[in-house]
């Protein structure tokens, strides 16, 4: 069928409400307002308030509240509207989430799943427009996954929900729109591994998320040139599948990773810091970064195209560990 | 708390109260304009990111801002349009902004969201949802620090009562003795959440209590009782030097932002609050009294309507940030 | 609040109120005995990190648990040797976590601020101030989802009510009508910061009402006059199925932790307090009933000094977790 | 004269709130209590409640306090407590004293200082053991700034005072109790630039703080076999003094990067990655990393120490990169 990046989430998020009665939702304006991003609506009708819970501004509460309900049997997905906002909740992700397991030695496990919009490009400024997957894909006892297309939009939720540990699930804000296929048994999907998005001999594009189509649009370009570069999707940012990333740049022997991300400190140094370990006997160029530019997301349209990677920047990047033709 | 007197023969005090409220009239009137305006622009694409219109709310920021001075001190949130303009940000300035342009009051950096003019000791828009409590808080001690007479005026809604920062930020400003007016809007929503589903007390005056801070609460839709309750408070926390919460009841008759359906809430309770649209009620307060004269209404329309007009030209004639000053402003000090 | 019968001709449920009591004086007694040794180990070097003392306190949490059935849940702070003890977590279990052997509580990964028994759903201590609160929440809401007629008690110090989180936590749970009881135990300090420095308004118990919360505070010296009150409170949120605050008034005799130098109060302060130790408390009010003899006291004191030394004995006899096991409990989910 | 890294902190406030009256200190137990560090023992009786203030357990708050102090015209410096208790004041630091200037358009400056203390050792388990400094140097707006010895952990704080944006500065715990050498006329210190602790030709270890000391320790035990290793502490954690880490690892070709925080995401990749950029070609063997283990720290003695980067884990890294002898 086609449909939405959007749309594939509230299936995904309808599927777990019907296959699961612990599974509920929880997050501001998830259900009158029907989600920030038009995400749950129509979910309160279906499910009912008790399932779709709207709540206060109270992002520490609410998301440390999803933990204790995880210890007490459910299996609570709780959207914080985005990661700007998630820091007033870190405390509880990182010292309660992804501690108690450990601290308990073994006896509690906190099986939530935490959503949250993430990214920038629609001049929300510097307050709305962050990119902190890094900042998550740190931290030991939790699990990071950034859906780019539909069917792992739909899929990982599910998955998601099926594992004992917490899940962090970042999702681009500029994706919800996006449109395509999804098959109709389209379900479950592996949480584990990269996905070569498009095969290619001469580099590695390595990306995820709001990325992905940047990366796929530099393929296409750079095969114009005649250089085919392949294009991996991390899906999941912790763990980082390092098997699939080392197999494909010791073959291609050459890549850029793109990252939305501010560069210094980000995702992309941790892939690169990686290949470093892992394949620098097969490297034939240094590893590239295309990153955010180090500076608060600008609101004006031409600073914040400027600020963000862009097609024509991994181009460039590209072409500079390339050989001339 | 209101000063009308019966409408009899007036007297010069009398007069003078027309004439101010004529001003009130023309503060809003403006805030009106140049969001209707705005809201234009944004369909026009003019505008971009996201849009929150203070439309129905204006005689909180106009009555409030009659009560400080040029040296107090203001902290806003991302829907605060109506306060840059009641505190005489020019809106041009402020259009500009929006436009993301280099004459925006905030060099196009900020956008809607986060409109700032130090000159005006306008200390921004602050757009996430509690921020601003904090930073009020500190303001509130450097001027105590500093044995300063002057105090700093922080609006946010009543979604933001239910943040940890309002509760922490009542407490600091109490236990310090800090002269901080905290000016909460209830406009009865945070985004589509109604107040008593997100708040289990739903008056929110009464939760100064907890922090022993004075407070009240006022008919945000009486531009005159507002300015004449914030006048009172903001002369307590001066006189004082400690803070005073006092509550805004108001109403938004447009949506929480541009991409907002507005399917929480009834056309009909809509309806109902545009029937005490704070311009209409202060239009009536005037008209009761005979004042005045609809060629002086109809003036006053003429230049809020050009003054929005030429706001939109300066923002049309600023000049785009260039994009080689992308780094310019992350840092006070400048890279060696 | 109390059940006290004047003291004449024991009737049987006179007697079984004494043994009661004494009971609750055994409960207090070992956990004081518990920590003076785990004092003294720690200055030998046995125990190591943060060592926080509930010396002088050990009327709340023996109080309090009389209260709970064991389907109920608690939450707890770094603080929490005596409210694991109440709770029945074998004291062994809980010095071997302090010497960080496998044989603790918490197979060594937690020590002294991290006791967890989830078989006694006793789900830990937290050590960031006030993080225990929104977990406390969720544990009432996974409970009301379940309609599950359970309770989870929720304890935290008078310095947490400062955080944010004190105040969200409270207003979610009495906005979703959850069955959590909040046990603020109020010993006057957040280490070295007395309650009238950190709080503008010093009655905690009052601050419920911000949230519309039903609330009170109670001697928390007297352990009778606590466990009345606790049943009171977890009564009623076990049949409203909606949160209920007690603050309960106490003081610790010791420091902060072993690193504090206890500069911020006085002897004296501190000599007034230990007036009203709660074991000389309820010793005193044993004996004024002529119960028990000193005999049976005695025999008492011996079980508990031998409860002691068995805990010492079965921590000093655990193995220390093995070094390859260093990532197993990373994720629930083993790597494949 | 002869002194300790807390004494020397000390000595630095005490400097700093003689010298300037804007200047003030903010913080949980920085008062009556003395500090939790006992690092500003003696203070309050100095400069009294104004100027040494106590705050409520309100990290939000008071740090945010301390961003509108700076903004209305002092000179604040907050204290939290550690780094740990940082997350819940992340909202504000990265939210706003971080975007401030630039949203503003330039207008507003927020000439804050932040001290924390971070780091693990003391067996304080997974809630009071972070290092997430790497998050901190992540974020454009803000400098960082890490103290390893006496002479900067006295002059870094004057030097932070005197910049118009706001500074962080990570104070590792377990430095509190070193001693060492203070010459009397120590004053500001330069912010901008590494500096080689010890001198070598045959690799590079690459640290900062709390590590700084196994560093040394592993350069010691290397050199009885033979190797010089170069130590580089790096001083300021953002901006990073790329100039100088290049310059020494282009010299001897070989570096290992020594980091206390989790590996995954941390600083050691950063410098890495900068490496890979801007040194591969120079590279005789990748750039090791020698960092936390991947789990929320322990608290029994031998599973901390197992977590924890050590001197002959360094060792090991340093000799795998380095020819036999
Ligand atoms: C911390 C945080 N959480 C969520 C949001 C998204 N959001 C923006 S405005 C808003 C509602 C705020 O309501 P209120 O404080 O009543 O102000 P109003 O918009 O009604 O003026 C929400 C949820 C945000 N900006 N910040
Ligand atoms: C968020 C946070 N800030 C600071 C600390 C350091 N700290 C530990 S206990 C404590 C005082 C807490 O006081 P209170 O809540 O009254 O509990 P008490 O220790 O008196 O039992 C402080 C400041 C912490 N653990 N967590
Ligand atoms: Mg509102
Ligand atoms: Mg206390």
């Amino acid at each position: 069928m086609k449909t939405t990046y959007r749309d594939a989430v509230r299936l995904g998020l309808r599927e777990a409400l019907q296959a699961d009665p612990r599974v509920f939702l929880m997050g501001e304006d998830v259900g009158r307002y029907g989600g920030a991003y038009a995400v749950s609506r129509g979910l309160l009708e279906e499910f009912g308030p008790e399932r779709i819970r709207d709540a206060p501004l109270s992002e520490s509460s609410f998301v440390g509240a999803g933990i204790g309900a995880a210890l007490g049997g459910m299996r609570p997905i709780v959207e914080v509207m985005t990661v700007n906002f998630s820091l007033l909740a870190l405390d509880q992700i990182v010292n309660n989430a992804a501690t108690l397991h450990h601290m308990s030695g073994g006896q509690l496990s906190v099986p939530l799943v935490i959503r949250m919009a993430t990214g920038a490009g629609r001049q929300l400024a510097a307050q709305h427009s962050h990119s902190l997957e890094c900042w998550y894909a740190h931290v030991p006892g939790i699990r990071v996954l950034a859906p780019a297309t539909l069917e792992d939009a739909r899929g990982m939720l599910g998955s998601a929900l099926r594992r004992p540990d917490p899940v962090v699930i970042f999702e681009h804000a500029s994706l919800y729109p996006v449109e395509g296929e999804l098959s109709d048994d389209a379900g479950a999907v592996d949480l584990e591994r990269a996905a070569v998005r498009r095969e290619g001999g001469d580099l590695t594009l390595i990306t995820y998320g709001g990325s992905l189509g940047k990366a796929l649009g530099a393929a296409a370009e750079l095969a114009h040139d005649g250089f085919s570069a392949e294009v991996l999707d991390l899906r999941s940012l912790r763990p980082l599948d390092v098997g699939t990333i080392v197999e494909s740049v010791r073959r291609t022997r050459r890549a850029v990773v793109i990252d939305e991300g501010w560069k210094t400190g980000g995702l992309a140094g941790e892939i690169s810091a990686i290949l470093m370990e892992q394949a620098f006997y097969d490297l034939d160029a240094p590893v590239a970064r295309v990153c955010t530019a180090e500076l608060p997301i600008p609101y004006a349209k031409q600073l914040e195209d400027a600020a963000l990677p862009q097609v024509d920047r991994i181009v460039t990047a590209a072409r500079a560990l390339l050989p001339r033709r | 708390m209101t000063e009308l007197a019966p409408p009899t023969a007036a007297s010069p005090a009398q007069d003078a109260a027309a004439s101010h409220q004529l001003e009130l009239l023309r503060t809003m009137l403006l805030i009106r304009r140049f969001e209707e305006k705005a809201a234009e622009l944004y369909s026009a694409g003019k505008i971009r990111g996201f849009l929150h219109l203070y439309i129905g709310e204006e005689a909180v920021a106009t009555g409030v801002m009659q009560a400080l001075n040029p040296e107090d001190a203001i902290v806003a949130t991302y829907r605060e349009h109506g306060h840059a303009l009641a505190r005489g940000v020019p809106p041009g300035a402020i259009m500009a902004e929006m436009y993301g342009r280099a004459n925006g009051c905030s060099r196009g950096r900020g956008g809607s969201m986060h409109l700032f003019d130090l000159s005006r000791r306008f200390y921004g828009g602050y757009a996430i949802v509690g921020g601003g409590l904090p930073v009020a808080v500190g303001l509130g001690l450097a001027d105590r620090l500093q044995q300063r007479r002057r105090i700093t005026a922080c609006f946010f809604g009543d979604g933001a009562v239910a943040e940890g920062e309002f509760h922490e930020s009542l407490n600091l400003a109490a236990l310090w003795d800090l002269p901080v007016l905290f000016l909460c809007e209830n406009n009865l929503y945070a985004m589509g959440t109604a107040l008593d589903r997100h708040q289990a007390q739903t008056d929110i005056a009464r939760k100064a209590q907890a922090y022993s801070v004075p407070s009240s609460a006022v008919d945000g839709m009486d531009v005159v009782a507002v300015e004449a309750a914030a006048r009172e408070a903001a002369d307590r926390v001066r006189r004082d030097g400690r803070p005073y919460l006092l509550e805004l009841r108001t109403y938004r008759f447009r949506a929480h932002s541009m991409y907002d359906p507005d399917l929480y809430r009834t056309a009909d309770e809509v309806e109902r609050w545009k029937q005490r649209d704070p311009l209409v009620l202060l239009r009536a307060r005037l008209e009761s009294r005979g004042a005045p004269p609809a060629e002086q209404l109809a003036a006053l329309e003429r230049e809020v309507d050009g003054e929005v007009a030429a706001a939109v030209a300066e923002a049309e004639a600023g000049a785009p940030e260039p994009v080689e000053g992308l780094l310019d402003d992350v840092c006070a000090e400048r890279p060696r």
